[in-house]
């Protein structure tokens, strides 16, 4: 018995709706050894999260384990009774989710949802647990490490908040730390600062890992081992220089190819170079107008700048500094204090309300997070119907046939269209929230980080997907994202920005030699393919001073 | 309390000035639909047109009754609730001690109906769906649908006129020992309790099973935590803010909507008070009433706002 | 797993027998409520017995009331007032409360401040009270009892409502139906009610037994449905005197509210669902 | 049953407990004003009149020692010496001049305000001798001084929340709408006083509540029970009833200045279609006697027993709704629960009606404003008129042609004729005479139905004794308080 864990022809069945049972997981068989990190990855639904839940002996509601055995250090998890799985729950096996804003409690301060686990478990005095605590803070490279617990979690930040997730998760001791995404909703220069700590941590203790994530540059960095998901079944096991470099499964070569970046060819007839939209000087932000007719919180400051017919702008920089303000501002629903905006050579006015609706149409915007942008009450058949119907007069068969249309530009099925959002995959999800702005007809999209939270193979999909749209349709974007592969790989121009402010514009031919300290400091933090990438990263101490965000 | 607590509080005290001005405007025209003044209905079947004309200028009830009611708003301004109509004693006084007893009525009841409502709604839904939920389900709609009189009555009839355990009568101001306290008090409390404690379990349930639902309960399971930690430690702290709202708009019943616990046990209290002024046509009276128990709406749906503020960090 | 009811499966949607129930009995109910002139056995006025709170009898199934007469009449007519009103005065309530507060959060500003002011302060004033003083001013009618109940149980109706759209509210498809030019009426209408529409309809629920209760209340007050008709509230007040006898009097019309409010809830909460599968 | 405890000898000391049915912020203890039954005990306590009546009706004096007239125009009242009222100072004719002469005053807003008006002027002539003129002769003045309002107050007094009167309690604490305690006053002016050492007194509106509050002990009296409520009463031991039949009616108004009471035949066909037998058994249960459709009770000695009530015929009503052509019109009713029991009766009629094919709307108004806005009002309405001692008073309140509350608006020169002449008569026998013939008059020609006289009945704990019936109401004509003991 020298593995850590061993899962072996693992099933799990779903109950769905209508009473129907589901096998999400077929089969899965799976050894972990002690010390080893071994990653999940594989596109969204593919069983990941579901595969690294039952190492706890849990599932989701409506689910349930209907066969095989996951084996923990010899005692197997399904045969376990929910009393004796509490007791492993935290001491030998932990979990960081997904998403540590959610994950913690809000109404409680950090320290003591840290600590809970060993009052739970009753495996050490109170105060011995916060100085344990504490240890891992500062291992965890948390800033303010004796106070920082005090907090309640929305007043740290999410990659701090990350972190403190993963010392909750270690301070039971644990034999098994189960890492599910904790990096996906992070920005590069905050990833690197995450997954550094972590690494550091799991090698110091000789913990055992299971991470779990779609990125396979991430992954690269911190696993020693790769499995393939696919459809609840494993398509594919290797170290990680195997699998990155002697893929041998179609599948895992799909997946490395999405990862090639593919910047923006020339392939594209641009007909001519007018002026689509303008923004001069443009001020936004929140909260009560101060003695100056400015807002208290200026989330976008004095910002200019010129989209042009058929030619797209990307927007990047870190999270917070303004980029969605910005684009809610020029799509009119956060009005600008300051500034003016010229669209068709027409003067745009600052709200929706003063818009005409013609104005409205040729500019859409699509929003990051496809599940609150689609009403879960409405099947993507109304929601695409909408807009036709409003801007368009269509009606019956004529309407019909255009959502058809719609549904095959995006590559979806067009028996999709009498479900309901929460009925379809992310990919999917945003896939619909793209066909609803087409839908409308416009000149410019303005996409917010519409790829952030798709896998690389969806995401590349998505951004061949706005390619060949606006061959076809002669579109106009402005793309806003963290990651910089996927603005290089559509955008003519490029704009860093940074607390608020432009702070440089670059076109893809300089990309590789940004201007501005801060433009050079996001560049260098975009993970490569190369397993040493990250520990052979030296990023200029003073820059990270300056910029960074510990 | 941080500032923007206090800033809440200054913001509440001066829309609550408001919403009485609103409602004592309201009161007004709606007692002015009413038919008949103090002095057709003091006099009853005595009212010749000589008689009404005597005894309106005996109680200065010559003026248009919009003058009477701004100046009672002024005098209301200074403090001062004016005269009872009826009487000539002062509205305070008249108010004084019934208010007293409305105040000791319902917070009795809120110290019972309360805790009660909590543990039923938070074990409901801690064994959702099973058919213990249920039944507190059915139980609750049951109890709330029989007519208060109904319950006030059957309870009047088998423990004080059968059993003779407890007075048939709370006269609040009997009470010597504790003991007395819950014998007086006992009826009417059981009787409100009904009444209050339906919508306060639903609206807990329905709260606490929402977090129930929430990654960080997720999160507590998969420390090991038990389910009594996961429902008290994680999910009530968060559900604070609707349960308390649901608390405090069923106390708000207690201080004015008990006029018929009042009438079954005699209990001397405002709302029985209120009544009165509206039979009577006692303007300053029903206008000191409506005051009181617009007050106490707005003090309690504040005081939930504040309660929920507090218990959540992010608006702390 | 719940039992479900096998037709209604058929046409994709899962009904749990303790929703069936539910509807049974308020159909039934209705149904008494439409027929009732036609079925029963005495005139509601009559008084056929000689003596009062009769007991239960071949003659007079229900027994007799406080004056004699025939209570089996007197439920099945009272059923055409407490449903009828009841029905009508909450789902005026309802609507007109759900629509303001999602007006109310969909346009706010002053439009939400002044209302919400001005609903808190109706809201203050007890129930009881206003209904005695409007039907101490305008008379007690039909209409009058259904527009009081339903006036008074507004803002209830438009609290909960409005806050449950303000979340909503938030919600980026909403800001999609603005920028594209939405009116108001589409926002509130196609976009934020369906996600409100099940807690909305819990209340409808448990604000329908308020209504009865609050009807029943004003009966004890002597205001109401105008005699020899009587709504059940009525019936149990009318009748109070025979509880210590039990009689079927007091009791009947007692479970029959009990019935009617249980199985309205019971079936709001166990309302069809449709069957949607993730993966189907 | 309470007839059985007379025998026994009073008991001193204890604390009675007693509820009426009324009660509100209104309450007061200034006897002109006094207007609920809860008014009239606690005045009944705490004062005196100059006169009252006994069980049989019959005047007998109290604060007053003679009250005679030669004319009975000018009236000599002598006044007991040594009375002296609970803040110590004596009773003079002072007093009595205050007491009478300010029900004439409109700001007072004295409820016997019409009564009043025939007297013309009070005078005291020495410190125990008043003269009170009267504006036309009235040989029933010593009865009329025995009404409930015309309770001997101090001299000057404004501030009545004080209580001070001559009575067999003095008032410890009052608050209106809550309620009252009394406690014996030690210097009564009758031999013995009162027997209980305190008395409480309060309302309990609802009925099942009063009659619970007795049966569970809370209460030794519970006043004016529902017929109802006798069952639950009678079943149980160690209580009583109380029953009282005094002249209190509720009854039907047709106004003759009206549609469509001015047709004539209407109006005779409402005296056919009312059921009096039904109304006495099924809505009083047998707590009423038939009446005649004129207000003087058997209970006086001026009742008209040649006077036989209308049999309920609804054939002859039909044949009088149709010369009058009003079947199948719609004829609205206003009852409401402030006059007793009409709702059940005008379901009744509206039953009784329905089968002859008139259709009569039952309009159930709120108590609240009742006698202010419908009654007197309405073309077809209820009323219910309290007991008053003399014909004299009845007709002249109700039915001469200047009458305050001329329900039917019946007007006859005769019939006010008769009354001037009849209130004047010493001789009791012509009086009848001529009351018996303004009996059938009313009986006759006026537009009132009066079904059946209502009785009172209070419950009555069995440890409560001395409670007897009196004519001027239930609960002894509400002066029971300085009468009972408690046995046990
Ligand atoms: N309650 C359920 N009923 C039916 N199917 C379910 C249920 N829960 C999960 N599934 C299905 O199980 C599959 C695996 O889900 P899981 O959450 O493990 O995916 P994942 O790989 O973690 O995806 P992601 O990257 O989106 O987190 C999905 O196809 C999902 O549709
Ligand atoms: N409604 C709001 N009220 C107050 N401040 C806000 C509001 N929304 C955003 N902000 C603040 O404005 C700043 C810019 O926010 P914005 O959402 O534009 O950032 P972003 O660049 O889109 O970040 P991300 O990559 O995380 O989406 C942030 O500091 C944020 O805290
Ligand atoms: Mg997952
Ligand atoms: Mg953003
Ligand atoms: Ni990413």
């Amino acid at each position: 018995m020298e593995n850590l864990v061993e899962i072996r022809d693992l099933k799990v069945e779903a109950t769905t709706d209508s009473g129907r049972c589901v096998d999400i997981i077929k089969g899965v068989s799976l050894d972990i050894a002690a010390g080893e990190i071994v990653a999940l990855i594989g596109e969204s639904g593919s069983g990941k999260t579901t595969i690294a839940l039952t190492l706890m002996g849990y599932t989701r509601s409506r689910c349930r384990i209907s066969g095989g055995s996951v084996r923990i250090a010899g005692k197997d998890m399904v045969t376990f009774s929910e009393r004796e799985r509490a007791g492993i729950r935290g001491t030998k096996v932990a979990y960081v989710p997904q998403s540590a804003a959610a994950a913690f409690n809000p109404t409680k301060r950090i320290i003591d949802q840290v600590i809970e686990v060993t009052r739970i478990h009753e495996l050490m005095p109170v105060e011995q647990a916060k100085e344990k605590a504490i240890e891992l803070f500062r291992a965890l490279s948390l800033p303010d490490p004796d106070t920082i617990g005090k907090r309640y979690p929305h007043q740290v930040s999410g990659g701090q908040l990350q972190r403190l997730s993963a010392a909750m998760a270690l301070i039971g001791a644990p034999k098994l730390v189960i890492f599910d995404e904790p990096t996906t909703a992070l920005d590069v220069t905050t990833q690197i600062e995450v997954l550094r700590a972590f690494k550091s941590v799991m090698k110091a203790g000789g913990i055992s890992g299971v991470y779990v994530s779609h990125d396979l540059a991430v992954v690269a960095q911190i696993a020693d081992r790769i499995v393939v998901l696919r459809n609840g079944e494993v398509q594919e096991v290797g170290t990680t220089t195997d699998i990155l470099s002697r893929a041998r499964h179609p599948y895992t070569r799909q997946l490395l190819a999405a990862f090639e970046p593919r910047p923006r060819g020339d392939e594209i007839v641009v007909t001519g170079r007018e002026v689509l939209l303008e923004v001069n000087g443009l001020v936004a932000g929140y909260g009560p107008l101060q003695a100056d007719q400015l807002p208290l919180i200026r989330a976008v400051k004095d910002v200019s700048l010129t989209v042009r017919k058929g030619r797209n702008l990307g927007i990047i920089g870190e999270s917070g500094c303004g980029k969605s303000t910005l684009a809610r501002t020029i799509a009119g629903i956060l009005p600008p204090s300051t500034g003016n905006m010229i669209f068709e050579n027409r003067k745009l006015a600052g709200t929706v309300r003063q818009r005409s609706r013609d104005q409205l149409r040729e500019m859409q915007i699509v929003f990051q997070y496809a599940d609150t942008a689609l009403n879960p009450e409405k099947s993507i058949e109304e929601i695409l119907g909408r807009p036709l119907t409003f801007y368009h007069g269509m009606k019956g068969k004529k309407r019909d046939t255009r959502i058809e249309q719609l549904l095959d530009m995006v590559h979806l099925p067009r028996s999709l269209r009498h479900r309901r959002p929460q009925e379809l995959s992310g990919g999917q999800k945003q896939r619909v929230n793209f066909a609803r702005a087409l839908a409308a007809e416009p000149k410019l999209i303005i996409c917010d980080e519409i790829t952030s939270a798709l896998d690389t193979v969806v995401a590349a999909a998505i951004i061949d997907l706005l390619k060949e749209l606006q061959r076809d349709l002669s579109l106009s974007y402005i793309f806003i994202s963290h990651d910089l592969s996927v603005v290089e790989a559509i955008c003519d121009e490029i704009v860093v920005m940074y607390g608020g402010r432009k702070v440089e514009e670059i076109t893809p031919a300089d990309l590789k030699a940004p201007q501005h300290p801060y433009s050079k400091l996001l560049f260098s933090s975009v993970p490569k393919l190369d397993p040493q990438w990250l520990d052979s990263l030296k990023l200029d101490p003073e820059l990270i001073r300056t910029y960074g965000h510990g | 309390m941080s500032r923007y607590v206090l800033d809440l509080i200054a913001v509440r005290l001066l829309i609550a000035a408001l919403t009485l001005l609103i409602v004592s405007f309201a009161v007004f025209f709606a007692t002015a639909m009413l038919p008949g003044d103090t002095a057709t209905i003091l006099l009853g079947q005595a009212a010749t047109p000589e008689a009404i004309a005597g005894l309106r200028s005996a109680m200065h009830l010559d003026d248009p009754a919009y003058l009477r009611f701004l100046r009672w708003l002024g005098g209301l301004a200074s403090g001062d609730l004016g005269t009872s109509y009826v009487n000539n004693v002062p509205v305070a006084q008249l108010i004084g001690g019934r208010f007293v007893n409305t105040m000791r009525l319902a917070g009795i009841t809120a110290m019972f109906a309360v805790p009660l409502a909590l543990t039923l709604g938070i074990t409901a839904a801690m064994f959702r769906g099973s058919l213990y939920d249920r039944s507190v389900t059915i139980l609750t709609i049951g109890v709330i649908s029989i007519p208060e009189f109904m319950v006030a009555t059957a309870a009047v009839l088998v423990f004080s006129v059968y059993l003779k355990w407890l007075p048939a009568l709370s006269f609040a101001n009997d009470v010597t020992s504790v003991w007395q306290l819950l014998k007086v008090y006992a009826m009417p409390v059981i009787s409100l309790t009904f009444v209050v404690a339906a919508q306060m379990i639903r609206m807990t349930r329905a709260a606490v099973i929402d977090t129930l639902s929430t990654p960080y309960v997720e999160t507590a399971l998969l420390k090991g935590a038990s389910r009594p930690r996961i429902i008290l430690r994680h999910a009530l702290p968060n559900a604070v803010g609707p349960i308390v709202n649901a608390i405090a708009l069923s106390l708000s019943y207690l201080v004015g909507g008990v006029i018929i616990v009042e009438t079954i046990f005699n209990y001397p209290g405002i709302a029985k008070l209120m009544v009165d002024g509206v039979a009577t046509r006692d303007l300053p009276l029903i206008q000191s009433c409506a005051m009181i128990f617009c007050v106490g709406y707005l003090s309690l749906i504040t005081l939930a706002d504040i309660v929920a503020i507090l218990a959540n960090p992010r608006l702390r | 797993m719940n039992p479900s009811i096998p037709l209604l499966q058929k046409f994709g949607y899962r009904f749990s027998w303790v929703g069936m129930i539910g509807l049974t009995v308020i159909v039934f109910w209705g149904i008494v409520a439409l027929i009732a002139p036609h079925i029963i056995p005495h005139p509601v006025g009559e008084i056929v017995d000689e003596d009062y709170f009769g007991a239960m009898s071949s003659r007079f199934w229900l027994g007799s009331d406080y004056l004699g007469r025939d209570m089996l009449s007197r439920v099945l007519m009272g059923a055409r007032y407490t449903v009828g009103i009841s029905l009508a005065a909450v789902s005026i309530a309802c609507f007109s409360g759900v629509v303001l507060g999602m007006t109310a959060a969909v346009i706010g500003g002053w439009f939400d401040a002044a209302l919400s002011r001005f609903l808190d302060a109706m809201n203050s004033i007890p129930g009881k009270l206003s209904g005695l003083v409007v039907v101490a001013a305008v008379g007690s009618s039909i209409t009058v009892l259904i527009v009081t109940l339903a006036v008074i149980y507004t803002p209830g109706a438009y609290r909960f409502a409005r806050a449950l759209a303000v979340n909503i509210n938030t919600m980026d498809y909403i800001t999609v139906a603005r920028t594209r030019g939405e009116g108001i009426f589409y926002i509130i209408g196609s976009e934020i009610l369906p996600n409100i529409i099940g807690p909305v309809l819990a209340d409808f629920g448990l604000r329908f037994v308020f209504i009865v209760l609050l009807l029943s209340g004003l009966s004890f007050l002597g205001l109401g449905v105008q005699p020899p008709f009587a709504d059940w509230g009525a019936l149990v007040h009318e009748n109070v005197g025979g509880l210590p006898f039990g009689a079927p009097a007091v009791i009947v019309p007692s479970l029959a509210i009990a019935s009617l409010t249980i199985s309205v809830n019971l079936l709001i909460d166990n309302l069809p669902k449709k069957i949607r599968d993730r993966s189907a | 049953r309470a007839t059985s405890a007379l025998a026994a000898t009073p008991k001193s000391g204890g604390h009675l407990k007693a509820a009426g049915w009324s009660a509100s912020t209104a309450d007061t203890l200034d006897p002109a004003k006094a207007s609920l039954s809860t008014d009239y005990v606690r005045c009944c306590a705490l004062y005196n009149r100059l006169t009252f009546l006994d069980k049989s009706g019959v005047t007998r004096m109290e604060l007053a020692e003679r009250v005679e007239s030669s004319d009975a125009k000018v009236w000599t009242v002598k006044l007991r010496s040594g009375v002296t009222f609970h803040d110590g100072k004596t009773l003079s004719s002072q007093d009595v001049v205050f007491s009478l002469m300010r029900h004439l005053n409109p700001d007072v807003g004295s409820k016997v305000n019409s009564i009043a008006k025939q007297i013309t002027s009070v005078r005291a002539i020495d410190p125990l001798t008043a003269e009170i003129t009267l504006a036309n002769p009235n040989a029933d003045l010593p009865t009329i001084l025995a009404m409930h309002h015309f309770m001997i107050v101090q001299d000057g007094t404004t501030d009545f929340s004080k209580g001070i009167g001559t009575g067999a309690f003095k008032l410890e604490s009052f608050e209106p709408g809550v309620k009252s305690v009394a406690v014996k006053n030690p210097n009564y002016f009758k031999s013995g006083g009162a027997h209980i050492d305190s008395f409480e007194y309060f309302a309990i509106s609802d009925d099942n509540a009063r009659v619970n509050a007795l049966l569970s002990g809370d209460i030794q009296l519970a006043a004016s029970i529902k017929p109802r409520s006798m069952k639950l009463v009678e079943s149980q031991p160690g209580f009583a009833l109380s029953q009282t039949t005094s002249g209190n009616y509720t009854n039907l108004n047709m106004r003759l200045d009206m549609e469509p009471g001015s047709k004539a035949d209407f109006v005779a066909g409402m005296k056919n279609l009312i059921n009096r037998e039904q109304i006495q058994k099924s809505v009083m249960r047998g707590l009423a006697e038939l009446a005649n459709d004129q207000p003087v009770s058997p209970a006086s000695i001026y009742y008209n027993a040649e006077l036989k009530p209308k049999a309920f015929d609804p054939e002859k009503a039909k044949f009088h709704f149709q010369k009058a052509g009003l079947v199948g019109q719609s004829i609205p009713v206003i009852a409401s629960d402030a006059a007793t029991s009409s709702v059940d009766m005008a379901t009744l009629v509206q039953q009784a009606g329905a089968e002859i094919g008139m259709k009569f709307d039952v309009q159930r108004v709120p108590s609240d404003g009742y006698w202010s806005n419908y009654w007197l009002k309405a073309p077809v309405h209820f009323g219910n008129i309290n007991p008053r001692p003399t014909p004299d008073i009845l007709f002249s309140l109700l039915y001469s042609s200047d009458a305050p509350w001329n329900e039917s608006k019946f007007k006859s020169t005769k019939f006010d004729g008769m009354l001037v002449e009849a209130r004047g008569l010493l001789d009791q026998a012509k009086r009848k005479a001529i009351y018996d013939e303004m009996q059938v008059m009313i009986s006759e020609q006026a537009g009132t139905v009066i079904p059946v006289f209502l009785s009172n009945v209070d419950a009555l704990s069995a440890k409560l004794k001395g409670l007897e019936a009196n004519p001027l109401g239930g609960q002894m004509g509400y002066a029971f308080a300085e009468y009972v003991w408690l046995d046990g």
